[in-house]
């Protein structure tokens, strides 16, 4: 489906202003099937804007975005799903009040068979129920005894899980992540790399945004630096150390020319 | 090092507060009962019960509940649209309004341009459809908090209703019988119960299904919670809002059928104090002012708390004054006491 | 079913009769002291009186459960001052058909006939004594007559609608449609506001008409508080010598503004009359089931009303407000 | 890299929005005028007053904008008080019940105990008071959302009034001159204004000054944009809202000594309307009902807008039912336009 | 004023049960003058409702406080701060509406001289300008250009910048800071630990809550352990290594007994 040369989702010249902010200044984005990708850069450097722009959560001024090499245009966060890109905001994007399996099928629940489910578009509660613990069980999740339960009852690890595992059970094209460890404790950001490295070993490329310089080398590909609203770097992990990366992050260094 | 995506909490995790998937009808029952939206105001109820009935002993008689659930039927009715909206994080104003609005409609295209019933209702929803469509679309386009919208559109709906009523009440003797049926009663164990009552509670049932059963359902509670997160997670937030307001707006409509059935007539003036009524309601049954949580089975049980505590303090000869007062205090004590009874559960 | 027997196992009252009022709202202090005048009657006739309000003007519903509470506490006959006199009818032949004899007081049910009885002000009168009396004052005066009409809310309710039409028809002005206020296409008339029937509206309105027109020289008003409000807007603007201000109600307050000068006129009614006659009839109708008569000529028992005025003119009767002070209310 | 504790924004930071610590009266001025919170009502204002004295000579004439001025001068004390409990997330829709009792109790005292002019004000003060504090204890100690409190505190304000009043109107003549005091007028330039109008522009400005230049003011505003953030900044936000519930209850007093100059007398079924008329005029000022944001300098414009566009369509000769439907209209388009003008200024 | 062998803040047995969610179940703490704590553990783990008994912000059923040998008991933020313990919570507890100045000075505001300030209670807004700017000026916050402008304005880097400005202006015992670094860049975490380090180096000790494990071994001196709402050990950072401290926070390894 995908051949390995063209980049599974790409972004061109993405302008978006916030009154006289400029968040991004015409920014680019290649990610190549199966890689993941980290995307690093300052505080305000655009990057939460860079993806949400991916993901349909916001609409550009100007650019385009190609989707295997077909150009999108994704009017609402339901158009980027329906391609089969799935994101996990920074800020979680779950419903406190309903259960995990309820968050888990948000916007596109189950019904039941038969006309109970066509007509009278009643929910197969349970079988959301079954097919939710089936997910967390798939990802090592144990600590969630009960699907049935609500969200705000988790801790915020438990939360950040949910909408992991949200991501990884319904993403068909791109998994998206915008800082998934940042509120997550040394052992709870393992589980969640180690989800990275098994989406991506299953041929799913992944968006990874990370402040975590350590956790960015331990898992990416290739590193885009972002920086004023633009891609400043893309660099390969291989051939690059963690400190020219942060230099050139922070404008302390310019990127090589075959890095850009 | 573990592998899994486990985290840890010292107590061994938060109670379990949704429902399994396989269970006893029985444990599905105490499970309803223990919903913890409405725990709160059925011992509310109960406690009111228990007291009128020892103060008078016409109170638990068969006829006086099934008064007390006439005297309920229009404010409860309009309490399940006014729920729809208020766990959308909104609030709605306007209810009244839009009820005398659709029931003059009905009333004078059947009893004045002599429209047959089953149209005069349906021209009636469409209304009703139609004001809940405008409250939803100035909600959803200007993103005006709900409040103002309704606050606004109170007053021209009401003005409209006016305009197009010219003021006067039309009789039930002028109507046809279709839209006076909800006024009819039969009997259940002796006891007339008028088709009004029974369509409050059905609706309630049915809301109440369709809240927890369906997708759109889970939407309302999701939009409420958060609007943000829910439209991150691909919720058409502003189609659920929109639909939440036409749909109230068909609620209302349908109150406006049970309020001619009640009164065996139609009367521009009704319709004023709904929407602070119909709120208490919705807050006396414990859904949250702030969107997303709580239940409509609660705000009929909140309208009944109030009728009953009318009806109650009226038995008991108490001065309307004292039931103004009482009622105020009534207000503030279900409320308080609801979230104690949340705080005190495991 | 329930309804009807309800009244012979008379609840813990002990085997006294129970009569219900219901009244409009229980702020109007008209209402306020025809209860009292309710309750004495009940206490010298040895009845036991459970009052009941709407919350507000033209609030029908609380009155429908008002009379299904009283039907269900076994009442044998209802007080009741309708705010949507048609709306209500339904429920009062509810309770008549459950045995109970239904008095309409001050307002008039829609049809009339059908409450048992009715014991009103004629406000259509009540009007019309005004209107005559100012026409004749004009006349007197040889002066032009600039109107203003400070009515009571936009809803059109009867008691408004027939004061305003009243007072209108009694001072000469054409009025098509008794029915509806503002029918009239009279240059003499400035305009229409409304009051909710409280000073604070009455002043608005008042201060508004008076922006349409300054040279407005006659006020009516649909009732003495109102009547109040518009008198401080004339005051403040230097008028409140050459305008003439007339009402309805005969309330203390509005005769000791009569005697004041404050109103040139006002149209006496008797809640405490109605209340008592009402409380009277139900004890009778009690005994031994008779219902009361109307005036004959009337379809209610008219409780009268007199003009009240110190500046009494020949051909139009009035008593002075010496009287109206001896047979006020409240 | 650099050792400072340093972030970056692409484009060179957000837009300066507050003062500089050193200015120019002028540019002072010029800030206040650029105000968040007050532009858009004064635009909204100004449009009003620009088409009604189009559509009437008489509009702009002196007499009738001090006639307008003191027509809005009960809602606009009263929308004083009212802007602080919406700043702190609150809202109070008890406002014109405690007006009324305490405009009650003032004229009572006085006119039938005879109590000096001075010490029944002094009593109307500490009883406004009273009932707002009982409102903010509700608020601060049961943690029940200000709505609920106040739609119980509204029944039973409104019943102990009727209660203690008896439903009597006391007139004017029969009260002390003090507390008719706020009728009586003065002239400036040959327009005659009342003492009650410039209270309210004196208190409008007084309130304004207090919120941006005492701790209290901070303190309000801190406490309605996020309350668990200012308790952990270590603000006694229970202390806070105490005293913004009751301040508001005295300023509510403060309205009711008003509404007795205006009247000439006091009346016990006053005040049904107040609450959300008052609500109407914060809320038209641009004060959020979110808390937090806004200021009292806002409502006092939406008064006046609602009192200009009442004004000017009575001049309009538009009737009373066009008026009823106008308003409506008028509250979202007010708020329409206050948004997007705030979201045009770059 | 404090002797370097008596903690300066010392907490024994605390408790704190939410329903049935035990958060604290017992814990104990030592700062020692002068020193950097860092407090690390699980998700969940208690740190934050460890800190917030510590500030006042959460009163324990259980357990004492002492400071600099004294008992304490602090009902709310304000009697902690009045003791000159000040806090960056987790959640930066600022009022985004107020400008900068508010912000810093919010809960002690600076009144003008004379009788306008002790009478009127008038602020001195022009003081707190100049002072608020001269403190973000003195921690090297220089983007910040007007201390007028409103918190809401500030990017999340900035915003965490005035909240840690405001704990190292008005500490004078004790800051305590949750987590102040989770959403910073790389370049912002840096200023604030050696904002941090700057602190300690003029004498006043710091716990420092990070789940970041190079930095808690960069500016910690002692390492405390916090699992399950007790503390598991207490640990010098000279003598441990980074992957036996995660080990004994995950339960992966016991502490050895001198670390108790
Ligand atoms: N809704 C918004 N309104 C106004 N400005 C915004 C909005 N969203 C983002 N910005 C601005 O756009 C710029 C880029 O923001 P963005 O969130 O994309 O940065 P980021 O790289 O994700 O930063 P962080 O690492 O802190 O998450 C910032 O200056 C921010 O203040
Ligand atoms: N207000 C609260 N109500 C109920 N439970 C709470 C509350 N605050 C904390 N808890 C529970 O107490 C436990 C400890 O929480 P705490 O916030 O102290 O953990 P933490 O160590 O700071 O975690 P993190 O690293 O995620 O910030 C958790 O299980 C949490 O769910
Ligand atoms: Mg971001
Ligand atoms: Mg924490």
């Amino acid at each position: 489906m995908t051949s390995p040369d063209i980049p599974v989702l790409q972004a061109r010249g993405l302008i978006k202003r916030y009154g006289n902010v400029i968040a991004l200044a015409g920014t680019d984005l290649d990610l190549m099937p199966g890689e993941i990708l980290a995307v690093i850069g300052d505080n305000g450097a655009g990057k939460s804007s860079l993806i949400k722009a991916l993901s349909g959560a916001l609409v550009p001024d100007d650019g385009t975005i190609t989707l295997d090499g077909k150009r999108v245009s994704f009017g609402s966060p339901i158009d980027a799903r329906d391609s089969g890109i799935e994101t996990v905001y920074q800020s979680l994007a779950v419903a406190p009040s309903l259960d995990i399996a309820s968050n888990l099928f948000l916007g596109r629940e189950r019904r039941r068979k038969g006309i109970l489910g066509s007509v009278f578009r009643i929910l197969d509660r349970d079988a959301m129920r079954q097919e939710a613990r089936r997910q967390l069980d798939g990802l090592g999740i144990m600590t969630i005894q009960n699907p049935g339960q609500a969200v705000e009852t988790l801790s915020g690890g438990q939360r950040q899980a949910v909408a992991v595992a949200r991501a990884a059970a319904f993403g068909s094209r791109v998994i998206i992540m915008d800082e998934p460890t940042a509120a997550l404790g040394v052992r709870e950001s393992r589980a969640v790399l180690d989800l990275i490295l098994h989406v991506r070993d299953q041929g799913l490329p992944v968006i990874l945004i990370s402040h975590n310089m350590p956790h960015v080398f331990e898992v990416a590909d290739r590193i885009h630096i972002q920086r004023l609203g633009r891609r400043k770097a893309i660099l390969d992990r291989a051939n690059v150390s963690m400190s020219d990366a942060v230099a050139i992050m922070t404008g302390a260094m310019e990127p090589q020319d075959g890095d850009r | 090092m573990s592998t899994t995506l486990s985290t840890n909490r010292p107590s061994g995790g938060a109670p379990s507060e949704g429902d399994h998937p396989h269970r006893s009808p029985l444990t599905r029952l105490q499970h309803l009962l223990h919903a913890q939206a409405t725990i709160g105001p059925a011992v509310v109820l109960l406690l009111a019960v228990i007291v009128f009935s020892l103060l008078s002993t016409r109170f638990l008689q068969p006829a006086n509940i099934s008064l007390v659930l006439q005297q309920v039927a229009v404010v409860g009715t309009i309490a399940v649209g006014q729920t729809i909206i208020i766990l959308t994080a909104g609030i709605d104003l306007s209810c009244g309004a839009i009820m005398v609005l659709t029931s003059i409609v009905m009333a004078k295209v059947s009893a004045e341009h002599g429209l047959p019933g089953v149209l005069a209702l349906l021209l009636g929803f469409l209304v009703g459809a139609g004001c809940g469509l405008v409250n939803g679309l100035l909600v959803t386009r200007l993103k005006l908090p709900p409040f103002i919208v309704t606050l606004g559109t109170l007053n021209v709906f009401f003005a409209l209703n006016l305009w197009y009523s010219g003021s006067a009440t039309i009789r039930g003797t002028d109507m046809p019988a279709l839209l006076l049926w909800t006024g009819q009663t039969f009997t259940i164990g002796g006891t007339r119960v008028t088709y009004g009552s029974i369509g409050m509670v059905l609706l309630v049932a049915l809301v109440a299904f369709v809240l927890k059963n369906t997708a759109w359902g889970r939407h309302i509670y999701a939009t409420g919670d958060d609007a943000e997160a829910a439209r991150l997670s691909g919720i058409r937030t502003n189609r659920v809002l929109l639909s939440a307001y036409g749909i109230a707006g068909v609620i209302y409509a349908l109150s406006a059928w049970v309020l001619i059935g009640r009164i065996a007539s139609a009367s521009p003036q009704a319709g004023q104090l709904e929407n602070l009524d119909s709120i208490t309601a919705v807050v006396i049954g414990g859904t949250s002012l702030f969107g997303g949580r709580g239940a409509v089975v609660g705000s009929l049980l909140g309208a009944l708390i109030v009728g009953v505590f009318r009806n109650g303090l009226a038995l008991a000869r108490v001065d309307v004054l004292w039931q103004t007062l009482a009622v105020g205090v009534l207000v503030i004590v279900a409320v308080s006491l609801d979230q104690w009874i949340r705080k005190v559960r495991p | 079913v329930g309804c009807g027997n309800g009244g012979s196992d008379a609840g813990g009252g002990g085997g006294e009769v129970l009569a219900g009022l219901v009244t409009k709202t229980d702020t109007n202090p008209f209402f306020v002291k025809m209860k009292e005048g309710a309750q004495q009657a009940a206490g010298s006739t040895g009845m036991k009186l459970q009052s009941f309000a709407g919350k507000q003007d033209g609030d029908n519903q609380s009155q429908v459960d008002a009379i299904e509470n009283l039907i269900g506490a076994g009442a044998k006959g209802i007080l009741l001052t309708p705010g949507d006199s048609k709306a209500i009818v339904p429920s009062v032949d509810k309770a008549r058909k459950a045995g109970l004899l239904v008095i309409a007081l001050d307002t008039q049910l829609e049809p009339a006939n059908a409450a048992d009885a009715t014991f009103a002000t004629d406000n259509f009168q009540a009007g019309l004594l005004i209107g005559q009396w100012a026409k004749a004052k004009f006349a007197k005066d040889g002066k032009q007559a600039k109107i203003a009409l400070l009515d009571l809310n936009p809803n059109q309710v009867s008691v408004d609608v027939q004061r305003d039409t009243g007072f209108l028809t009694g001072f000469g002005v054409e009025v098509k449609d008794k029915k509806r206020i503002g029918s009239e296409s009279d240059p003499r008339v400035v305009g229409h506001d409304v009051t909710n029937g409280a000073p604070d509206g009455g002043r608005t309105a008042m201060e508004n008409l008076l922006q349409k027109d300054a040279g407005i020289n006659l006020v009516y008003t649909i009732n003495e508080p109102a009547a109040a409000g518009a008198y401080e807007a004339l005051k403040a603007a230097g008028k409140d010598k050459d305008v003439v201000i007339v009402s309805v109600d005969g309330g203390c307050p509005g005769v000791r503004n009569v005697k004041a000068g404050v109103i040139g006129a006002t149209s006496q009614q008797y809640p405490l009359k109605m209340a008592k006659l009402g409380v009277e009839a139900i004890s009778k109708f009690a005994k031994d089931g008779t219902k009361p008569q109307n005036t004959p000529g009337k379809d209610f028992v008219d409780t009268g009303v007199t003009l009240i005025t110190d500046q009494a003119i020949s051909g139009v009767d009035s008593k002075d407000s010496a009287w109206g002070l001896d047979n006020c209310w409240g």
